[in-house]
């Protein structure tokens, strides 16, 4: 069972149960809808966006620990990036989701408790979905995000 | 009944180094050995494309082929072979019937009645029937405990019902609906009546001449045959009437550029070469299946239900969604402590195979206000093993989540 | 190339008593027994539904299914994976176009291009088409070798024409059309352009992007692969802005009773329960034939045709009809002495394994003032020996109808 | 290679190259056409009813030997009887097609040249489609008769 505990540590169970940044943003830039087709996970970005600059960002939905997470754990670390910074550290996310190499352990700090995911191509998805909202909301005009 | 676990290979195989408890019946079946084998005795002995061969090949897949019409026919209880269609699957046998009726018979304001607990493919080729002609979905509630509401049906039901198209059993509540009412009452109207047979034709024994029922249609892979293979029973009459689904060779009588004539049923549906394989090995599916009386099936089914609803209630913190008067193999179920995916991983890594999710029935979770159910569904061949399996792994579930 | 034939189990049974010389692979071709095995090995070892489970079985199903999108779109270098859109054979992707392009594309008075040569799956669903947006169906000419006539074919082109939709190979003629130069000059005025690769797919290379035709279809049971299953390749800003064909499960990206919303390429096109192993023994099939190169299969092919249409030529009173500039491994001919549904009688009798009729493709037949050809096709597996036994027999047929 | 030689008889042979009662009837009262959708075969039927008795009977049309044959020897046997006797005829050929015990051998005479067919399935339509029209032409008014 060493997968499903690097799965569940106690940090992912911790976000989970107590998700940072989550509530609408009452004075909202922007806000993107995400979805997980597949298995129904949805959940909505509100993003404060001065020039390039998210000065604060936060989320609400519903979903498993691991989507839950994530997305506390993205919104922590987004707060205070530019954008050019945010879409960085999603492709490294995203590299690290996915199980590639040439990641940057020093860059992604705690976000590496996302790691064991990669052992369950099924649950990348989850982990995914906040960030590939945030890298939508900031890239397109776009309103929604899916992950399919 | 005797454990017939043995018969089906997959289910020695272990998994994560775990014995495999799989008990996601309801979204896939698992092949008896004696279909694997019969189909690989087709390749090997007799495949060559149908209908169109003189050379003997083609005459012995033919025969093997056509055969089946004939064990699909004995096992609903239709009338003629000629009523039974095959397709892909149930998804393109409910498409089929909403694109043909959508032409012959459905216009404006006319209503469409399904449930509120009907799988997605018995949803939206209905919403697309709509579009198309101006008529209304009418959606059939349910009650707290998942069945649907009779008295609420019945006074849906009006001159403008053209259509009522209702699942068997639900995918997700295991409630077994209660078609020979909801036929009955329907036909008062003249409504034509389609059932869904996705989840009940591995369970029940179906009549379809009894049940009176216009349409019904099941899915190959959901009774131990192989995907890719579907069955659409249709009265006789109706088949006459209706326009064909998809058009191409072995669906017509003649061709020319300026007129085309169309073949009788069942080949009017069927054009294309069609999933001979498939089919064949839904044939040896129902001749497994019926080496067993459907007393000893429902049987050992209905006290292996029992024996699953049980343990699960034992499970503190675990809520049963449903609860309906009549329940087929099927138990969905949410935990305080986790969600339905997180269940599904963790009972994954035990060996126990379920499904989370939406279950195709986004509007239901709508209606139950959930985002998800974990979803555990038997076959024949579970046992009581898997079950305990299943609620100790639940129970590992409830300590990671503490 | 060294012989294959002992890889098809198939190909070593008896037939009648005597050695099969199975010369009907137009119709559909045999699996090498790395097929047949892997596809036992699927049902015993990782059956499950695909995409939506979170256990192992249906990752491992999920896993082996789409990767075989990869070795499509590899094997037809296609650009994305996502332009590979699974189907039960060439008769529905056609049906899916026909249906979704007259929603979208298809307007009165516009004009849709086949050619004399089609096979009824690429005549009917376009007059289905035509019928519903009351577009007009042109058919370019044949010449009298059974070449496309390119100079009508041009002068058939105007900005009315909206679709182009040619096969590849002609399953009765052999005859391999110029579609390079056709897609060209039809893109000059913006047709969309669809190849029917039904008869090609096994035999020629294909490069979807160098032709830069807009989609290509052809059934995995032409190219050793299951029934049941097929491939439309388009390109992906067709299939994004093109409507879907079934809706069901798994083509949906949100589902109320009000409003549904799609998903993206290519699972809008894939509703239900998609044909799972009939995808991935398609898999195998194309892993099987990858060994070879095309040099290797090309030279083999051709020089086996070429002694095919020698041998045949010798024979007195037999007329090969079509002598196409460039001709692939199929021969149709006719006899002086016998209606072809005799021959293949006789035939049979001696294990040679041919068709008789129209082959689907009526039109050509009225054009020909045939009622019927009898047609040998020619695969990888076979060899000289099964030419041989061909004519042998076509002797004896004319021994007894002299 | 027995089988072809009960198929492929004499009687057969010849009535293939020299089919009788073939051409159009120019005074009949009523014709039908045939078709074997699978194969493609057509005939036409044409026939001079007086009452309920059949005065004369020809066909026109292309297909196999079997076909052709078959044709040929049902319009010699059909011509000069009446309605129920075509009916009965029928029904006795086409249990001898389809293989069945109880045929009535004397009765079907030079008939029974075409029970070679029954070892061949795939052919029993093409010796039935003459048949079926006649049948067809009798008990409706149906213009066109197909095997499927
Ligand atoms: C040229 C051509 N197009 C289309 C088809 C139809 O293919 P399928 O029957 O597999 O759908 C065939 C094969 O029969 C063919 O030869
Ligand atoms: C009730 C019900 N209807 C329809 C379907 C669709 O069946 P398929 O995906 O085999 O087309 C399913 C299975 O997923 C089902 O459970």
């Amino acid at each position: 069972m060493s997968n499903l505990i690097e799965l569940y540590r106690d940090l992912i169970l911790d976000h989970n149960k107590n998700p940072r940044n989550f509530g609408e943003l009452q004075n909202a830039t922007k806000s993107i809808e995400g979805v997980n087709p597949l298995c129904g996970d949805k959940l909505k970005l509100f993003l404060l966006l001065e020039n390039d600059l998210i000065k604060d960002i936060s989320f609400i939905g519903t979903g498993c620990a691991i989507s839950v997470a994530s997305a506390s754990m993205m919104t922590e670390n987004a707060k205070g990036l530019d954008v050019n910074q945010c879409l960085e550290l999603y492709a490294m996310v995203h590299s690290m989701l996915i199980g590639k190499d040439e990641i940057d352990v020093e860059r992604l700090g705690k976000i590496m408790a996302l790691s064991g995911v990669k052992a369950y191509p099924s649950r990348v998805k989850c982990a995914s979905l906040s960030w590939h909202a945030l890298k939508q909301a900031l890239s397109t005009n776009q309103l929604t995000a899916s992950t399919e | 009944m005797k454990s017939i676990k043995k018969d089906f290979p997959i289910l020695s195989k272990k998994v994560n180094g775990k014995r495999l408890s799989y008990l996601d019946n309801a979204a896939s079946t698992q092949k008896p050995k004696a279909v694997i084998d019969a189909l690989s005795h087709y390749e090997m002995n007799l495949h060559a494309n149908v209908h169109r061969g003189i050379h003997r090949l083609s005459q012995e897949a033919t025969y093997e082929y056509e055969k089946v019409r004939e064990k699909i026919k004995n096992y609903i209880h239709a009338e003629q072979v000629d009523e039974i269609i095959y397709t892909k699957g149930t998804t393109e046998s409910i498409n089929l019937l909403a694109t043909s009726l959508a032409k012959l018979y459905i216009h404006k304001n006319d209503e469409i009645v399904i449930s509120t607990a009907e799988h997605h493919a018995n949803i939206v080729p209905w919403q697309q029937a709509c579009q198309i002609t101006g008529a209304k979905l009418v959606v059939c509630p349910i009650d707290q405990n998942g069945d649907i509401e009779l008295d609420a049906f019945n006074s849906l039901l009006s001159p403008r019902t053209k259509i009522v198209s209702i699942s068997h059993i639900s995918n997700v509540l295991g409630s077994i609906n209660p078609i020979e009412t909801m036929i009955k009452n329907a036909k008062k109207y003249g409504a034509i009546t389609i059932i869904d047979a996705a989840q009940s034709i591995a369970h029940l024994p179906i009549d379809v001449t009894q049940l009176g029922c216009d349409f019904l249609t099941f899915s190959a892979h959901k009774i131990h045959g192989p995907t890719g293979t579907g069955i659409l029973y249709g009265k006789y009459a109706h088949l006459t009437a209706m326009p064909p689904f998809m058009t191409g060779g072995d669906m017509i009588k003649t061709v020319s550029f300026e007129k085309t004539t169309f073949n009788s049923p069942p080949y009017k549906f069927e054009a294309g070469t069609p999933n001979i394989s498939g089919v064949i090995g839904l044939g040896y599916a129902i001749d497994y299946l019926s080496q067993f009386s459907w007393d000893e099936k429902l049987n050992y089914e209905n006290s292996l239900t029992k024996y699953l609803i049980e343990s699960l209630s034992t499970i503190h913190g675990l809520r049963i969604i449903g609860n309906p008067s009549k329940r087929s193999a099927i138990a969905s179920f949410v935990l305080d402590a986790a969600h339905p995916h997180d269940i599904a991983t963790i009972l994954d890594e035990h060996g126990v195979a379920i499904r989370a999710g939406h279950h195709c029935a986004m509007p239901l979770m709508e209606h139950l206000k959930l985002p998800a159910t974990a979803r555990a569904s038997l076959s024949l061949y579970n046992d009581k093993e898997d079950i305990d399996q299943l609620c100790n792994a639940i129970e590992d579930t409830k300590r990671i989540f503490q």
